[in-house]
């Protein structure tokens, strides 16, 4: 099946962002990385020049998940760990909006761990943004999956027993075909790197490392702006993919063998032991995104889609005509 | 020579083994002929080898029920006779292979009358006859233990011929020829037995012959699934389970339809894609069984509290927990009408048999939209699973009702992006509870959901006043929906107005029990029936007066504790004093019902169990 | 000079500045001062920066209940005046930073009296004094606040201190200082204020003193926890959720007793780990609120066929769906008696009082070994986040009962393993519903559990007689638990035998009838409150006895739909003719209480909805 | 953490395998890969020496499902998707049991997705084995998550449009210590697995090819005795890891460059395109376990363990003294 091209609903004057700011005052707390990333998503949404009332805003719950609420756009608060099975079930109905789903690290990788591992084998085209800060904000500081073991935190009571999880390699090995890291206060980086992930058909992951300044004491704000030690020299603890030669990007899907090993490549990578954190695109593949599918075994939904499909006339008398469906049961 | 007009049958066998083929080819033969068919499937959690069944009921007028001795057992194996010869009427019949069942062995009526058929035989000649490798043509024991079946009841080979081609169409056309000769020898086998044609319970030929192809030959899961294609249904999610994984699989399969039917990863991506698919404007279902519902308890609340339209079809199952998979049971309607933590308006309708599968499967999208809230549809696995013959549904008289949607205010301009921001109040606080739907992409109308409680626009708040306001409006929409969802669709009386006993029942129990009425009133009883059919909101007012005035009431349901007793209790605080209850996963029959009916009025018992069938 | 023997006091502030550590320390002031406490704590789901209060009452007498009008309001930023001014008596007091809080643009009556407080100059003397940096030293504000209410009601400044000592302990010892410090100079400038030792509310002495260290500081959740402790449970599983966490947080810190507490992925996963190491013989439970228990219903489920002793603790919350996820609710209760698809048996005990919560914490073990089946203790938020000075709880009485557990039998050779292997009939069809149950590693008692209907040694059957005799046998447990139950444990009438008017409630509304009944009396009302404690098996007979005997009936919830008042009806047929409802996520307070029996009896208004608090 | 040996409960006489046999009659189909996967655990814990009354069976639903009332030792049938938390409950209170799970493909990897990552986090000891027949069984034939995009097995109504998971490559990457391959049919090898992960000390995943015969129709046993043709030459579809050079387990634990290496070269091994199937151990690391964590977080369970630390006397007054945890409470 060859892959589309990425069609996204565009203004021809495109919005600000602080037209896409909603009334509903922010409650985070001061200094929060939650802060960064939704300025990132107004400002993409605003960059991208993309109908605001065609964006579908899908969020967990959490802290990060209030962000729903905070942008002028369709905004659904959903429930805690179910974000993706919402944006996935509203893509699906109407592949015109365009979907965007957000949550914690908990609520996407803890409690909905089983739909983050499945939602990477439909490959519907989505843009999901975690907030990674290594803790369950809103319930008060619990470690988060992301948490590496023997770590405490000052709001756990003893140290950390699980180990942590690798959210980028679990994505690519789980089938996403967009996985990249960002980080809350890299304004341009982040911004982007969303507008990168919306641009890409098919499900794209953003892990957002975010410090919460009042529950995760390890990696505050300053952690990210210290500078590292490597190889002798003092470096940035933040740096660019782009400015290595690390290249994440499937030059061509059809060719089996090479998709393979650059996959493994990216999951290298994106296990690579260092101090240092390696923002941008770990890993970008092109491939036929479920919607694609769908259409070619359900002949009836090409060039339409399911909420297209007329059922009713102007008279709501339903135009369903059910003698196909009749036919095996005529006695 | 002893003609009737009413007749049970029984086929079993392992499960794999074409029970269900067989069954379907019998009733398919029978409906061609004329005739009114009810079959009820009985099978194990299980693939291979348990021993599954299917009872068919044969009249020449309408049947909704079964009933439990059998005029004729046919059997291609050794088990079913073993299981089931014991059923068998004084003077009725078995079909069975002399090579594998030795009817001295059987527990059975000395007057049953024997017909053997050496399968392997005819196989092996028909073999023969067409050059094929016996081996190839094992699967015919199924049409010759059904033509043999139909020859006795008097049946001729046209029909068969007749159910063949309706069978086996397209790609499988070429199966008809080779089962219409196995069918053909089963026949002249019968016909060589003496005395076949004295059969006690051949049945009378049908006057009264309905129009060829005026009919269906149908199960409740798929006119569920037909009245859901009708409301313009678009996407159905599901995880599988039996039996709600039927009207799924039946679904995915109407690809001309457009519908898409995603198996997700478990019931709480379903449940929570089809809110995420309903919020978005599709008409969206998912369907599930006991295990699965527990599953969407918090996505229903979300839906409840977001004002979401999507329906829920719950197939009940032999509960609790994994319990009875594949058996019958009405055991989940005290769940259902309080699934959810909190307060929140649903509505629970339970269908009491195909026709009304049909047309509640059509209403519950047009009850979710009006109402702008999660619909249950409850249907037991008793229904799901048999297969009637029943009229064309009617069309004529369906409308769909979206409810409030509305589009782009008027002050929308194209041109300048800025008109299409304003928010909207999506909840807005109304008389009726309900407020104006927008769905995402309309301009103008941006608006939040959350399963916080909020204010108008969907903006999360905890300040009591707006919560009262809130939790008063989602309430209203129950009254209102009360006061608009026509009465037949809420309940039915059946029967006489007045009567010695009023029976209350919900579910499949509707066919068997006003089948029971005609067997009651033989009997010399006037019995009437209430069926309760909308659960929430609970007609109370008018059940409260139906039950006041009867002279006296009793109650059967399919599950321990007389759930349904329960909610009339709470609901009209009436205790209705006799209750029959049934819990062993097998299907109340026509007999049981009119036993239980005597039993009430004779001993004046408080609790009947009922027990019936394997 | 006004000394009264009852007050109401409140501090309030932004989330994170400190709101919930100086009531504590109020608390605990007032508490070594001899005085019993009552604290009710209101906050947003938010983290930093919204609204929230904590609302204490003294009092010389005991207290389980809040009132809603304020005698001093201490503040130490400019919101909380704002919000709550208006809520203080004709002649109580305001403190306040005149910086940020200017009186006369309050809302307020105007006899209230006024302290103002300059927070930063008595923090910059401070910081002088101590050489500190002043920015250090900006938490000792809510000591401040504290303290200047302390000298308002005259308790010494030696009180304060050794209410320090008992926060400040071990590393933090520290702390005590410099808050001590800051204490004073807040006496200091009260008692500089002019007509300071006039103040209408101050506290009278407290004369009848309690023995020091003889009570408890304690909220519902420590205490729920403490009674889990002393049942020897050694193994908790829970996934963060507000209320529940509270109690979790506070076992895992207990590592004394080792008991494992483990933050599973999900409320799915708790459950069902939990049944899992129920079943292998710890003392298991789990806790969760509103969004989590809809994950359990499945797991609960599996637990009542497989009748393991698992214990599950549901902290209510305002729901629907996320709801008022901080605020109080009794909107569970229906869910819980219905929660999971079929028929099975479960213990629902509700607690009303830390006492009860201590209790049922111990007692549900207990029930759960004992009747071998899912035991669901319902805790509202109102309760679990309250603070109260109450006696030591008493544990002199407690005994453990594991119910039937088996050894290896006699049978059983070391020597000789095969003597280990024969199965064992661990779902043993008995009178009593209870069978003998072995854990895993004993040998010669293997057997097996399935969520399917199962034999006596646990095997999958579809059979309908053992099918017949397994639900039966399921459902006596809650006929001998019924039985077996102490009445005093079941419901409780408190009060005189015979009243003007009886209150039916439950849950965290015992304390505020019951407080509320001597208020009634006061006012020439007699009133009498019935409590129910044991949901299920619901004590229908006695409840009916009462109700039916009672001159007048009314029922108080915090519930939009009067779900307990659903429950009666639904067990005993009576319905109780006046509902008083509270859904706004407020705990009721006494004050509403009385007015709402005040309205039934002189209105005789039929359902009455409560509002009071922020 | 220095890391412990294994100690399992043993007999001086081993007990048969015909002895583990339960009086429950088998009902799965003619030819079910099922048979094989009972009949090597059976052998398993006989070889092993086992003590059957100390092995504790949790099983999932599904017709693997049922494997637990076969096995005559503590079975437990649990629920459809959620054997291992019952696992792995059972075993933190009572870690003297050897604990069992197992379960299906749609159990294990689909409904169960979040609890098989997260258990990979714990390092619990105990083995799970997965009845990997690309299908749903017991519901008739839908596509399990190990079924690959496109393939249409004859129980579809339509081809498989979504990607299937690596079992093998996530539990690597979920932090499982014990990942191998089996296939059902191969007796010897699947009992040996199976014995392997056993003795191994912490979480091992057995994922075992299993034939169904009913509705796979692409895989049937006959597929596994083919013979495929790798660089021109015939050669058995089914091999082993131990033929080749790979070696999968890492030698010192303690060197984390190494272990990294080598658990990317055990991904990419995984990972490998062929159309034959490498049967063995893929990844093998000795680390402490959950519960050697609890104890040293927890210094009350040194020694002992949730189920045995006394809380009442004989006359069953509860033994617990409060004073501890009321401290912080005394006014
Ligand atoms: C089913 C369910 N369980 C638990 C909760 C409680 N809860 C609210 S937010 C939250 C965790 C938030 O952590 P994370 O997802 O990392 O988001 P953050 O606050 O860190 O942004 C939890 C457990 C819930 N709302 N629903
Ligand atoms: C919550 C829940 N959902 C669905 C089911 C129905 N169900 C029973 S077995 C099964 C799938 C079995 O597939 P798999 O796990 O691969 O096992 P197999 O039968 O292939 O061995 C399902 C979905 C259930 N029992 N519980
Ligand atoms: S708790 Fe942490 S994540 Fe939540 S708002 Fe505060 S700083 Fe941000
Ligand atoms: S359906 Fe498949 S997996 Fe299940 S028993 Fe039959 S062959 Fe085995
Ligand atoms: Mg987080
Ligand atoms: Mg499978």
């Amino acid at each position: 099946m060859a892959t589309k091209q990425q069609q996204l609903p565009t203004l021809a004057t495109k919005v600000k962002p602080f037209q896409l700011k909603s009334e509903k005052p922010i409650d985070w707390c001061p200094g929060c990385g939650d802060f960064g990333i939704v300025n990132a998503v107004q400002q993409a949404v605003s960059e991208l020049g993309l109908v605001p009332w065609k964006v579908n805003f899908f969020t967990g719950i959490g802290c990060s998940g209030k962000s729903s609420q905070y942008l002028q756009a369709y905004g659904v608060h959903t429930l805690h760990g179910r974000v993706l099975p919402y944006a996935l079930g509203s893509k699906i109905v109407n592949p015109d909006n365009v979907v965007l789903a957000a949550g914690g690290d908990g609520d996407g990788y803890g409690i909905g761990g089983g739909h983050f591992l499945h939602a990477g084998r439909r490959n519907v085209d989505i843009t999901y943004i975690v907030f990674n800060n290594e803790v369950y904000g809103l319930t008060k500081g619990q470690a988060s999956p992301t948490l590496e073991v023997g770590m405490q935190p000052k709001s756990l009571a003893l140290p950390h027993i699980s180990q942590s999880i690798n959210p980028l390699a679990l994505a690519i090995a789980a089938g996403y075909t967009f996985v990249a890291r960002s980080y809350s206060f890299d304004a341009k980086h982040l911004k982007q790197t969303i507008m990168a992930a919306i641009e890409h058909r098919g499900i794209s992951l953003v892990d957002v490392h975010q410090p919460c300044p009042t529950y995760n004491d390890l990696h505050p704000k300053e952690y990210y702006s210290e500078k590292v030690i490597e190889n002798g020299t003092e470096m940035p603890r933040v740096y660019y993919l782009d400015d290595t030669d690390y290249n994440g990007v499937v030059a061509d899907s059809t060719d089996a063998e090479a998709v393979n090993a650059k996959k493994i490549e990216a999951i290298e990578r994106a296990y690579k032991r260092e101090e240092r954190i390696a923002l941008g695109v770990y890993w970008k593949i092109d491939m036929p995104t479920y919607e694609d599918r769908l259409q070619s075994v359900i002949p009836a939904l090409q060039g339409t889609s399911p909420i297209t499909i007329p059922f009713h006339d102007e008279d709501m008398i339903p135009t369903t005509d059910l003698s196909y469906a009749y036919e095996e049961f005529l006695v | 020579m002893g003609v009737i007009t009413d007749t049970s049958w029984m086929i079993g066998g392992p499960q794999g083994s074409g029970v269900d083929s067989s069954a379907t080819l019998f009733a398919r033969s029978m409906a061609v002929a004329g005739y009114w068919v009810y079959g009820k499937r009985e099978y194990h959690s299980n693939i291979k080898g348990a021993h599954s069944y299917f009872h068919l009921r044969v009249k020449t007028t309408p049947v909704r029920s079964h009933i439990d001795p059998i005029h004729l057992l046919s059997t291609f194996e050794d088990s079913t006779a073993e299981i089931h010869a014991h059923e068998i009427v004084a003077g009725g019949a078995l079909i069975y292979d002399p090579s594998v069942t030795k009817p001295e062995t059987l527990e059975m009526d000395a007057s049953v009358k024997l017909f053997p058929i050496e399968f392997e035989t005819i196989i092996r000649d028909l073999a023969e006859e067409l050059g094929k490798p016996a081996a190839k043509l094992a699967i015919v024991k199924n049409t010759i233990a059904v033509a043999a079946s139909l020859a006795l009841y008097g049946v001729g080979l046209d029909v068969l011929e007749e159910a063949l081609k309706g069978l086996f169409r397209g790609k499988k056309a070429g199966l008809v020829g080779v089962n219409l000769a196995a069918g053909k020898k089963a026949y002249q086998v019968i016909q060589s037995v003496e005395g076949w044609d004295t059969f006690a319970y051949r049945l009378a030929p049908q006057t009264n012959k309905p129009e060829p192809n005026s009919r269906l030959l149908m199960n409740g899961a798929a006119a569920c699934g037909i009245g859901k294609l009708k409301a313009g249904c678009r996407f159905q999610t599901y995880y599988s389970i039996t039996p709600a994984v039927d009207e799924c699989i039946w679904l995915e399969q109407q690809t001309e339809y457009g519908i898409v039917v995603y198996q997700a990863e478990d019931e709480i991506a379903s449940i929570n894609m089809a809110n995420g698919a309903a919020y978005t404007g599709a008409r969206t279902s998912t369907a599930t069984s006991g295990p699965g519902f527990c599953l969407k308890a918090e996505g229903i609340g979300w839906a409840g509290m977001n004002e979401v339209p999507t329906v829920i079809t719950n197939y009940q199952r032999g509960g609790p927990s994994t319990g009875l998979p594949t058996r019958n049971e009405q055991g989940d309607l005290l769940f259902a009408l309080n699934i959810g933590h909190g307060d929140f308006p649903r509505i629970v309708v339970a269908s009491g048999d195909m026709e009304e599968c049909f047309e509640d499967g059509f209403n519950a999208f047009n009850f979710a939209e009006r109402y702008q809230t999660p619909t249950i549809l409850l249907i037991d696995k008793a229904l799901a699973n048999s297969t009637q013959t029943i009229p064309k549904f009617a069309e004529k008289h369906l409308r769909i009702d979206r409810g409030q949607i509305v589009g782009a205010p008027e002050s929308f301009n194209p041109e300048d992006p800025a008109t299409g921001l304003p928010k909207f109040n999506r909840f807005k606080v109304t008389e009726s509870g309900i407020s104006p739907r927008s769905l995402p992409g309309t301009p103008g109308r941006i608006h939040f959901l959350t399963g916080d409680e909020h204010t108008e626009y969907g903006v999360i708040t905890e300040k009591p006043e707006i919560r009262i306001a809130m939790m008063d409006k989602r309430d209203r929409k129950l009254h209102t929906a009360a006061r608009e969802i026509p009465q037949d669709l809420q309940f039915k009386l059946y029967g006489p107005e007045q009567a010695d006993i009023t029976i209350v029942g919900w579910g499949s129990s509707k066919g068997i029990i006003i089948d029971a009425l005609d067997e009651l009133k033989a009997q010399g009883v006037t019995a009437n029936y209430l069926h309760i059919r909308l659960m929430s909101p609970f007609p109370a007012e008018k059940v409260a007066e139906i039950l006041t005035n009867a002279k006296k009431t009793m109650i059967i349901e399919s599950n321990f504790s007389n759930q349904l007793a329960k909610v009339i209790k709470m609901e009209t605080g009436i205790t209705i004093p006799h209750h029959v209850a049934k819990y062993t996963g097998r299907p109340i029959s026509q007999c049981e019902a009119v036993s239980a009916v005597q039993e009430v009025l004779t001993k004046n018992s408080r609790k009947v169990m009922l027990s019936c069938g394997h």
